[in-house]
């Protein structure tokens, strides 16, 4: 398998050099769109099934669109003017890449979480012990994320980035949207309801969510009147509201924030998810789709 | 339920109001800000009087679970934002609402600004590094959100630039969270004496400290920050240099108070890079031609003093200098924001912003030159301000220690400071012969009454600046 | 050699390829890109660091801080595009 | 371990690993897009739905099946959609190919 990782490696750096080197947009956000999938190959490799979910979808699939997106909007690569820095920069980085790799190399974490989450796993509620760190143990980390993810909807709110308005794409696209759809809910049903024993939970169930939605969108099968957009913020928003008043709940019931009552561990959780699941892909949706139609180009 | 849950908790719970509602974002933003008010005093008299408090949130302990440490350090820093926050939104709730485009700008400003106060919140009682660089993000992003609310080009552009640098500090610091984790095994803060000893731990703590200078602005890593701070509009550069660039300062005296001895050379960097700091600062606001960039590269040369006094920290908790660092932190904030909440109100009052402009014979200074004055005093460090205070216990340490070229330092950082301020407070203040008989007084608004509440805050802090000393007293060890 | 130490390897030149590139380009996509890639890259180290050649088995906190990072930056991407366009578009104007 | 199964999922698999790697070849080698979403769209489809019913055999439970064939639709149909957008753009306006 050494020889299958090295070619990985190779892949991986390859495509990274090319993505931030081609002259053309388009190249260059799809050679970072490779890099995303190979990576999550990686990291399947490094048996981290649930981060390599979240970053096909995610980490490639989304950033993937919106850096299209941006491609479109923003116009060719002007060229540079003449710097000579490259060399020197080049040299220093990759010194210090290879500094970094050999304090990486040579340091080997303690075993300090690994028996501490499998002593705690029966009392967590659920049995996929990556959900357990992000619902339980470490919640509040999961909570702040989710405000990271409100914080960039008001900012984008209060740019009144443009809103995306789909062009016709010809009939042929109806089939794929009606399909891929009702797919997407399905498919992330099932994940929010395998996190809690297997890889999947809420982040990876509203990514891909969030994908069918914008097949619709795209495809011109979505409502997207202002009433709608504003629904869907209210939507991105919901998420955080249900996780905070959960922990304040929780807080009043056992004393301790997000310290979720005994036994019950498990419905608090999956609620939780359930609701982060609606409001991510509400969000990742609309940070795609933009707020205001506006008449520039 | 207790104080440290709702602190966290009802600055974001009302940011998602404000956002939901943009009609009631006003209130909800007033009755949020003076409710954390009101939590962050009763807190810190609690650990006054008890100490300090540690708990384990949803009873995971550390280094399992996230712990919030609610100390005497913690505790100040949480008045301070309740007091620059309280300060700032009278500004904007008494603002007058000239136009439509003003109108939205106010209805966007309340949550960014409630989850900015739930971020600096949970980041001072956290204590664990990968959830300090979480709540960064927030505040990172906020305080973007913040510096484009002018909408104009030069804001945006301003705010692209901090975002990036923003960014590319934060990943700093998460990877040296990441050599922590593979050099300790975990997170949680009090792991740092243990990376104290280790090479790979020392370039783990190296990368923390190289992200914190970023986001601190710290010299040579200051480059985007005197734009953000002088093309944000008045009320959003009074959250971004008294508040948001405290955030990184905290962490940094916070990771030098827990890393003890061990930590030396990083403290020494820090020492240097805080008097380039307090140097370059100072020599771009003498040259400054206008008010807000002036206040913005002092903005530099104080982080620098700042970063100075924690760079001479022994580590040992019984010493001044670390008191000293903090007590220069609470007066800066007070006094930073009353000079940007000042400096708006006069460019609104002239029109323009120029310091040659301030001479001027048909207006007559008001309330706001007043206030800008009396900051002017706390930052230069004169007495009886709280920066005074701060000053004399962090020359005190280095008297004790003999270390006269820094005292040298700190002294000349003081006299630029002073040449810098008195461009400035020499030509407003300017009253007798050079105003007309007919000159106009500006009208009185709730800018004003902020910038003088907060200026007037800082010197009262000097007088009574036993009770921050008393609060510092019972900082966890 | 383990297929650790490849991944750290690179991870590592990740790091490096995305440093540079931040220090020598100004186009505001190519920087986010740049931005993206320094953080797979500190993904892989962490990954590579909680992961056990012994057992096979990844640590989870490690693989919770990348999800977290993951999600983190997929926002503040979306926040620095619309800053971008948004910039680009007042120039026209 | 030399199941009839097994022989038959690793041929399946080794057939569509060939049918990627023509499609590949093919993809570097012709010249303009339409020849290049030619050999993609078919090959691609293919060469993924062998692999898939190798790795069915492969494994053998039902479980495996359900997801594996939700792939193979999955593609199939993202395939032939994004071919035919990627051809439709450009194709002049109006022009029927």
């Amino acid at each position: 398998m050494i020889a299958f990782d090295l070619a990985l490696a190779a892949g991986i750096l390859l495509c990274a050099v090319s993505a931030l080197t081609r002259r053309d947009r388009t190249a260059s956000v799809a050679a970072f769109m490779v890099l995303g999938l190979l990576v999550a190959l990686s990291w399947v490799r490094l048996a981290a099934p649930d981060v390599a979910l979240a970053e096909a979808a995610i980490g490639a699939g989304l950033t993937g669109a919106l850096f299209l997106r941006a491609a479109r909007r923003l116009g060719p690569l002007r060229p540079a003017a003449g710097r000579t820095l490259a060399v020197p920069a080049a040299l220093v980085a990759s010194g210090l890449g290879g500094g970094l790799a050999w304090v990486f190399a040579s340091a080997s974490p303690p075993a300090i979480y690994a028996p501490l989450v499998a002593a705690s796993l029966p009392e967590s509620g659920v049995s996929n012990p990556v959900t357990a760190v992000l619902l339980n143990f470490r919640a509040w980390d999961t909570l702040l994320e989710i405000a990271v993810l409100v914080v960039a909807l008001l900012v984008a709110n209060l740019l009144g980035s443009r809103r995306l308005v789909p062009v016709s794409l010809g009939e042929m696209t109806l089939p794929f949207a009606r399909i891929v759809a009702p797919i997407s809910i399905l498919l992330a049903g099932h994940l929010l309801w395998q996190g809690s024993s297997a890889p999947g939970g809420a982040f990876q169930a509203g990514a891909v969510l969030a994908g069918g939605l914008l097949a619709l969108v795209l495809a011109g099968l979505a409502p997207t009147g202002t009433l709608v957009v504003r629904g869907a913020l209210i939507a991105g928003l919901s998420g955080l509201a249900v996780f905070l008043i959960a922990a304040l709940g929780s807080e009043a019931l056992t004393g301790s924030l997000l310290g979720y009552p005994n036994r019950a561990e498990k419905v608090w959780i999956v609620a939780i998810e359930a609701a982060l699941t609606l409001s991510i892909a509400a969000t990742l949706c609309l940070l795609f789709t933009g707020f205001e139609k506006r008449k520039t180009s | 339920m207790n104080e440290t849950s709702l602190l966290v908790s009802l600055p974001l719970i009302a940011a998602l109001v404000a956002a939901a509602w943009p009609r009631a974002a006003t209130i909800t933003g007033v009755i949020a800000t003076l409710g954390n008010a009101g939590l962050a005093v009763v807190l810190a008299i609690r650990i006054g009087q008890g100490g300090a408090e540690a708990e384990a949130l949803g009873g995971w302990a550390a280094p399992l679970g996230i712990g919030f440490a609610a100390d005497g350090l913690a505790a100040l820093m949480l008045v301070m934002t309740a007091l620059v926050g309280l300060g700032v939104s009278v500004q904007v709730a008494g603002a007058p609402l000239p136009d439509a485009g003003r109108t939205g700008q106010r209805t966007a400003f309340w949550p960014l600004w409630l989850a900015t106060l739930g971020a600096m919140n949970a980041l001072f009682l956290s204590a664990d590094l990968f959830n300090l660089y979480v709540t960064f993000e927030i505040l990172g992003l906020a305080a973007v959100g913040l510096t484009a609310l002018s909408g104009t080009r030069t804001a945006l552009r301003a705010a692209f630039d901090y975002l990036s640098a923003g960014l590319a500090g934060s990943l700093l610091l998460l990877l040296g969270v990441a050599l922590a984790y593979a050099t300790a095994g975990r997170v949680d803060l009090a792991v740092v004496p243990e990376l104290a000893g280790s090479h790979e731990g020392r370039v783990a703590l190296g990368l923390i400290f190289a992200g914190l200078a970023v986001k601190a602005a710290l010299f040579p890593l200051h480059f985007w920050m005197p734009a953000a701070h002088s093309s944000a509009a008045p009320e959003a550069s009074a959250l971004l240099s008294a508040l948001v660039v405290k955030a990184a300062i905290y962490v940094a005296l916070r990771l030098s108070i827990e890393g003890g001895a061990a930590v030396e050379l990083l403290r020494l960097v820090l020492a240097v890079a805080g008097a380039g700091a307090m140097l370059w600062g100072a020599w771009h606001a003498l040259r400054a031609d206008r008010l807000k960039l002036l206040v913005a590269h002092s903005t530099v040369a104080q982080v620098g003093l700042i970063a100075l006094a924690i760079g001479l920290t022994t580590g040992a908790r019984d010493g001044t200098i670390w008191r000293a660092a903090a007590l220069l932190m609470l007066s800066h904030a007070l006094a930073k924001a009353a000079m940007f909440l000042a400096v708006g109100r006069i460019t609104e009052e002239l029109g323009h912003d120029r310091i040659s402009g301030l001479n001027r014979e048909e207006l007559r200074p008001g309330a706001a030159e007043f206030a800008f004055a009396i900051a002017a005093i706390s930052l230069i460090g004169l007495p009886p301000t709280a920066g005074f205070v701060g000053k004399w216990l962090l020359l005190d340490g280095l008297i004790d220690r003999g270390a006269w070229p820094w005292v040298a330092l700190v002294l000349l950082g003081t006299v630029l400071s002073a040449a810098y301020l008195a461009r400035v407070v020499s030509r407003c203040l300017r009253g007798g012969p050079h105003v007309a008989p007919g000159a106009r007084r500006p009208a009185w608004r709730a800018g004003d009454a902020a910038a003088l509440g907060l200026a007037t805050a800082a010197l009262a802090l000097g007088l009574a600046s036993a009770l921050p000393l008393t609060l510092l007293d019972a900082t966890l060890t | 050699m383990t297929s650790d130490l490849v991944y750290h390897v690179a991870g590592a030149g990740l790091l490096a390829i995305a440093l540079w590139r931040l220090a020598t380009c100004r186009d505001t996509l190519r920087r986010i890109t740049a931005l993206n890639v320094l953080a797979i890259g500190i993904a892989m180290v962490l990954l590579a660091s909680g992961h056990d050649p012994a057992t096979g088995v990844t640590n989870p906190v490690p693989q919770a801080f990348v999800l977290t990072g993951i999600v983190v930056l997929v926002a503040v991407t979306a926040a620095l595009l619309a800053l971008a366009e948004r910039l680009e578009g007042s120039s026209d104007e | 371990m030399t199941t009839l199964p097994s022989v038959l999922g690793t041929g399946l698999i080794a057939a569509g690993v060939g049918f990627l790697a023509v499609a590949a070849i093919g993809f570097w080698r012709l010249p303009d897009l339409l020849s290049r979403l030619h050999v993609l769209t078919k090959a691609d489809t293919a060469g993924l739905s062998l692999v898939a019913l190798g790795a069915a055999c492969l494994t053998g439970t039902p479980a495996s099946i359900l997801p594996l064939g939700l792939c193979v639709l999955l593609t199939a149909i993202s395939g032939a959609t994004v071919g035919h957008l990627v051809a439709r753009s450009v194709t002049p306006r109006g022009g029927r190919s």
